[in-house]
C-alpha cells in the first residue's frame, strides 16, 4: 500500500487533533465527545494493524521527520516489538473507551468532555512512547502520558487526589532520573538517536558514565512501572481511579514503561553490554521478591480493587522475571523475551477484564469490599462469568493465557537453571488461588444474611449492567481463553507466535529457530 | 593535590553546583512536609538537571580565553567557535514539560486543600486515617 | 449604598469603588501602559522565533503573562469577562489545529510520492526554502496561540476562588435576611 | 563564560536555593524561587544559551511564580513544624 510509512506519524497527529476536537465539539453536545474518542481510537487500531502487517511481512518502518537524517533529526522507527505493543495498547484503549460511556456518565457527569480529551492525550502519549526512535522524544512522551494519567486518577476527587499527588511526586522523580540518564549518555556519545547510539556505544561499554546512565534508566523506569521496592504509589492510584483508568493503568501504562526499558536495554545498550553487568540477574531476584510480596499483600486486602492492584505488582514481577531471565536463555528453544512479551498481552487481557468487572460492581451497587459481593454470581451472571474466566486465567488453569505465561516462564527458568525461581512461580500460583478463590466463593457460594434456604427458594432477578459495559468485559473474558489456545497451539493466526520469534531475532536472543 | 583540586573541582564547577542543586531539590521533595515545598523542591531538581545539560553544551570551557559563542546566525566573527545548540533545544522541551507538571500539581494541591483543609502531608495522612 | 442619614442612595465615585475592590491607581495606569507593549513584544518573539532566540512557546508565555498582569492589576472577575473560558478553549483548539494541520497537510500532499513529512510539500506558491520557513512560522504561530490560551486558563483556574466567593455571597444574603 | 562572575552567581544561586527550601513563610519561599529562576536565567545567558535563558526568564521567573503565588494565596500561607 502506498504511503504506509506515514501511518505511525499520522496515528499521533490524528490522536492529538481528536483531543482538541473533543473540546470544540463539547460546545455543541456532550455526547459527541464519546463518539469522537471511540471513532478515533478505532481508526488508530485499524492503522496499527496495518502497520503490524507491514512490519511483519515487509520490514521495519524507518521515518525521518522533516527529512532530516537520523543522527540530527527525530526518527520514528517501528519494528515488530513496537507494532505489537501498539496493537495491544490500542486494543485495550478501545475497549476501555467503549466501557467508559455509561460509567463516566454515572461517575463524573460534569466532566465528560474533559475526561475524554485527557484520555485522548493519554493515548497520544502512549502511542508516542511506542513508536519513537529517539531517547529524548521518549522522555517527552512518557511525561505526556504521565501527566494525563495524574489528571485522570485525580478525577474522582476525595481520596484519589492524594493518591494522584503521590504518583505525581514519585513519577516526576522517575522522569528526572531518566532525563539525567539521557544527559549522561549524551555527554559521552553526543547522540540521542537509538540506532546511532547502538552504533557508537560498543567501545564505551566499560565507561563509568555509560554504566551510570543505564542504572539511572533502570531506576527511573522502575518507578514508572512499579517494580517492587518502588511500587508504593500503585495500590492507591489503582484503587481510587475510575474503573477504566485502573484497567488502562494496570494493563497498559506500566507495561508501556516496561516496553521502554526493554527497548532501551536491548536496542540501545544491546545484549553484549547487559552481559558485562549483573544487573539483569539482580532484576530477576527483585522481580521474584515482587511476585511473592504482591501476592501476599493481595491476600491481606479487603477492597477488591486494592487486591487487584497488589496483584498487578506481582504480575509486573512476572514480566520483569522473564526480562531478567532473557539473557540466560540464549541459543535454546524456549527462552528469550517470549514470556515477557506474551505476558504483556495476557496481563492486559486479564487485568483489563478484572478491573472492569470491579468497576461494574461499583457502578451497579457501589460495592467495594469483597465481603459485600455475596450472591452476585446469580444476580449478574455474565459479568461474574467473565470475572471467573479472568480469575482462573490469573491462577493459571490450563487452556487460559495465565497458564501459557507460566509454562513459558517455567521453561525459561529451567533453561536458566535456577530452580528457586520455579518454587517462586509455583508458590505464587498457590497464593493467586487463595485470593481469587475467595472472591469466586463469595460471588457464587455465599449468599445473603437471610440464610441459605430462603435464598435458594427465592428466584433471583438478573440485574445486569448496560450492554455497552458488558461487551468489553465479555470480549476480554473470552479472549483470556481463546488467546491461551492460540498461544498453546502456536497457530500462526494473527501472527501471534511469529511476532515473538521476530522480536527475539531482532535482539539476537533465544528462540528464533521456529519461523513459519 | 593542588592539581587534582584544580582539575576535578574547580574546572568542573558547574557540574558540582548542578549536583548540589539537584540534591537540595531532592532533599526538599523527600523531607519537607508541606506539599508546595515539595513542588518547589521538584522544580529545583529539574533546574539542576537543566544546568547540567547547559554546561554540557557550553564548549570552550576555560578561563575566558577560548570561550564558545552563541549560535545565532549572523553574529559569528571568524575564528570563534559555536556552543552546542542541541542541549539548548532539549532543555526548551524539558522546561515546557516542567511547567506543565508544576501547573497540574498545583491544581492538585488546591483541590487537596479544598478536600482536607490542609497542605501538610502528615495532617492529610492523619485525616485519612480518621475517615 | 444608603447615605449615613438614611435618605436616598449615595453613588460611589470611581476612586472609592477602586479602593473598595482593593485596587490601586498607580498599578492600573502602569499596567495599562505596559500590557500593549508586552503583547507587541510577544508577537515579535513569536514571529522572530524561526531566525533567532525565541519562538512560539516563549512568545505564548509572554502573551499569557500580559493577561496575568491584567488580572493582578484589574481583578480576576473583569478578566474572566474579557477572556471567557469558551474563548480560551477555542483558542487552544485553534492553535493545535494550526500546529497539527501543517503536519497533516504535509503528509496528505506527499502521501503518494514523498517518503517523509516535509515542509516543502506545503501547497504554497513560493520557492522551496521559503515554504520551509513559512511552514516553521505557521507552526510557531500555532504553538504560540495554544500556549497563550493554556497558560491563561491555567492561571484563571488556579486563582479563581469559586467556593469562597459563593460562600461570601451566601453569607451576605443570610446576613441580610437576619437583619 | 566569564568565570569569576559565573562562580559568584552560581554561589548566590545555591544560597538562594537553600533559603527557598528553609523559609517558613511560603510566600517568601515562592518569591525567593522567582529570584532563583531569574539568576539562573542570567547564568544561562552568560553561558550563551540565549533561548533557554529567555524561556527560563519567561516561564521560571514569570509564569511559574505567578502560578505558585496563586496557589499559595488559595491555600495555607505558613508552613507548619
Amino acid at each position: 500500500m502506498i504511503g504506509i510509512e506515514h501511518l505511525p506519524v499520522l496515528l499521533i497527529v490524528l490522536s492529538l487533533l481528536a483531543a482538541f476536537t473533543i473540546f470544540v465539539a463539547g460546545w455543541f453536545d456532550k455526547k459527541f465527545s464519546w463518539a469522537i474518542s471511540f471513532i478515533t481510537i478505532l481508526v488508530q487500531l485499524v492503522m496499527s494493524i496495518f502497520i503490524l502487517n507491514h512490519v511483519l511481512f515487509t520490514g521495519k518502518i524507518d521515518y525521518w521527520l522533516s527529512g532530516w537524517r537520523p543522527p540530527w533529526g527525530i526518527q520514528v522507527v517501528v519494528d515488530t516489538l513496537n507494532a505489537y505493543v501498539l496493537v495491544v495498547l490500542l486494543f485495550l484503549a478501545l475497549l476501555s473507551v467503549m466501557y467508559s460511556k455509561r460509567n463516566i456518565q454515572h461517575e463524573l457527569p460534569e466532566k465528560v468532555i474533559t475526561y475524554y480529551a485527557v484520555y485522548q492525550l493519554l493515548v497520544t502519549g502512549l502511542c508516542g512512547v511506542t513508536i519513537t526512535g529517539d531517547i529524548f522524544n521518549m522522555y517527552v512522551f512518557v511525561e505526556i502520558f504521565s501527566l494525563a494519567a495524574y489528571a485522570l486518577i485525580a478525577s474522582r476527587g476525595g481520596i484519589a487526589l492524594k493518591a494522584s499527588f503521590v504518583y505525581l511526586v514519585m513519577g516526576s522523580i522517575g522522569a528526572c532520573l531518566f532525563v539525567l540518564g539521557i544527559g549522561f549518555l549524551y555527554s559521552v556519545t553526543g547522540s540521542l538517536n537509538m540506532a546511532d547510539l547502538a552504533a557508537i556505544l560498543p567501545p564505551l561499554y566499560g565507561n563509568k558514565m555509560v554504566q551510570a546512565a543505564f542504572a539511572l534508566f533502570v531506576v527511573g523506569l522502575s518507578i514508572k512501572m512499579a517494580l517492587f521496592p518502588l511500587h508504593t504509589w500503585l495500590p492507591d492510584a489503582h484503587s481510587f481511579a475510575p474503573a477504566e483508568i485502573s484497567a488502562m493503568l494496570s494493563g497498559i501504562i506500566i507495561e508501556v514503561s516496561t516496553y521502554a526499558l526493554i527497548r532501551l536495554s536491548f536496542s540501545v545498550f544491546t545484549v553484549n553490554f547487559l552481559k558485562l553487568l549483573p544487573i539483569y540477574d539482580l532484576l530477576a531476584w527483585i522481580a521474584a521478591i515482587a511476585i511473592i510480596y504482591g501476592s501476599v499483600m493481595a491476600i491481606a486486602q479487603l477492597n477488591l480493587k486494592r487486591m487487584l492492584a497488589y496483584s498487578s505488582v506481582s504480575q509486573m514481577g512476572y514480566i520483569m522475571l522473564a526480562v531478567g531471565l532473557s539473557l540466560s536463555t540464549k541459543h535454546l528453544l524456549w527462552g528469550g523475551l517470549t514470556p515477557a512479551l506474551m505476558h504483556i498481552l495476557n496481563h492486559a487481557l486479564m487485568k483489563g477484564c478484572l478491573f472492569m468487572v470491579a468497576g461494574a460492581f461499583i457502578y451497579k451497587a457501589d460495592l467495594w469490599n469483597i465481603t459485600d459481593l455475596r450472591g452476585l454470581g446469580r444476580k449478574m451472571p455474565w459479568t461474574c462469568g467473565a470475572f471467573t474466566m479472568a480469575a482462573i486465567s490469573m491462577i493459571g488453569v490450563p487452556p487460559s493465557v495465565g497458564f501459557v505465561s507460566k509454562i513459558y516462564l517455567i521453561f525459561a527458568v529451567v533453561e536458566a537453571g535456577n530452580f528457586l525461581f520455579m518454587a517462586v512461580i509455583l508458590l505464587s500460583t498457590l497464593l493467586n488461588l487463595v485470593y481469587f478463590w475467595r472472591v469466586i466463593e463469595t460471588l457464587y457460594m455465599k449468599v445473603g444474611e437471610a440464610g441459605p434456604h430462603h435464598e435458594y427458594e427465592k428466584p433471583v432477578k438478573t440485574d445486569e449492567i448496560p450492554l455497552l459495559m458488558l461487551i468489553p468485559i465479555l470480549i476480554l473474558g473470552s479472549l483470556c481463553i481463546v488467546m491461551g489456545i492460540i498461544w498453546l497451539t502456536e497457530i500462526p493466526i494473527i501472527g501471534a507466535v511469529p511476532i515473538m520469534d521476530s522480536v527475539n531475532k531482532l535482539f539476537e536472543i533465544g528462540r528464533y529457530t521456529v519461523v513459519p | 593535590m593542588m592539581e587534582w583540586l584544580t582539575q576535578e573541582i574547580l574546572a568542573k564547577y558547574n557540574y558540582w553546583i548542578a549536583v548540589i542543586i539537584i540534591l537540595i531539590g531532592f532533599y526538599a521533595m523527600i523531607a519537607k512536609d508541606n506539599l508546595i515545598k515539595k513542588l518547589i523542591g521538584l522544580s529545583l531538581f529539574q533546574t539542576g538537571i537543566f544546568l547540567y545539560f547547559i554546561s554540557l553544551g557550553d564548549v570552550g570551557v576555560g578561563w575566558g580565553l577560548r570561550s564558545g559563542t552563541t549560535y545565532i546566525i549572523e553574529a559569528i566573527p571568524e575564528g570563534y567557535i559555536y556552543i552546542n545548540p542541541l542541549p539548548t533545544a532539549l532543555i526548551l522541551t524539558a522546561i515546557v514539560v516542567s511547567v506543565s507538571t508544576l501547573a497540574v500539581s498545583l491544581g492538585l494541591v488546591i483541590r487537596i486543600y479544598e478536600e482536607y483543609e490542609t497542605i501538610e502531608e502528615s495532617e492529610i495522612i492523619e485525616k485519612e486515617r480518621v475517615l | 449604598m444608603t447615605k449615613a442619614d438614611g435618605t436616598g442612595t449615595y453613588q460611589l465615585t470611581a476612586e472609592e469603588r477602586r479602593v473598595a475592590a482593593g485596587r490601586d491607581l498607580i498599578i492600573e495606569v502602569i499596567a495599562s501602559l505596559m500590557i500593549p507593549l508586552i503583547q507587541l513584544f510577544a508577537l515579535y518573539v513569536i514571529i522572530h522565533g524561526a531566525l533567532g532566540a525565541g519562538g512560539g512557546f516563549q512568545g505564548g508565555v509572554i502573551l499569557a503573562s500580559s493577561f496575568i498582569l491584567y488580572v493582578i492589576a484589574f481583578g480576576i472577575t473583569g478578566a474572566r469577562k474579557r477572556l471567557p473560558e469558551s474563548w480560551n478553549t477555542g483558542l487552544q483548539s485553534l492553535g493545535v489545529y494550526i500546529y497539527a494541520g501543517v503536519g497533516l497537510v504535509c503528509i496528505l500532499v506527499s502521501l503518494g510520492f514523498v517518503q517523509y513529512l516535509n515542509y516543502w510539500a506545503l501547497p504554497l506558491p513560493v520557492a522551496y526554502e521559503m515554504r520551509r520557513a513559512m511552514g516553521m512560522d505557521f507552526v510557531e504561530i500555532g504553538i504560540g496561540i495554544t500556549v497563550m490560551a493554556t497558560m491563561t486558563s491555567l492561571f484563571f483556574d488556579l486563582a479563581w476562588k469559586e467556593k469562597e466567593e459563593r460562600k461570601e455571597v451566601k453569607e451576605s444574603n443570610e446576613g441580610g435576611e437576619k437583619k | 563564560m566569564i568565570v569569576p562572575l559565573d562562580l559568584l552567581m552560581l554561589f548566590v544561586i545555591v544560597v538562594i536555593a537553600i533559603a527557598t527550601i528553609s523559609a517558613k513563610d511560603l510566600f517568601s519561599a515562592v518569591i525567593l524561587f522567582g529570584a532563583y529562576s531569574f539568576l539562573m536565567a542570567v547564568v544561562w545567558a552568560e553561558m550563551h544559551s540565549i533561548d533557554v535563558s529567555f524561556t527560563e526568564a519567561a516561564v521560571g521567573a514569570g509564569v511559574s511564580t505567578a502560578f505558585l503565588i496563586a496557589a499559595v494565596s488559595r491555600t495555607a500561607r505558613w508552613e507548619k513544624g
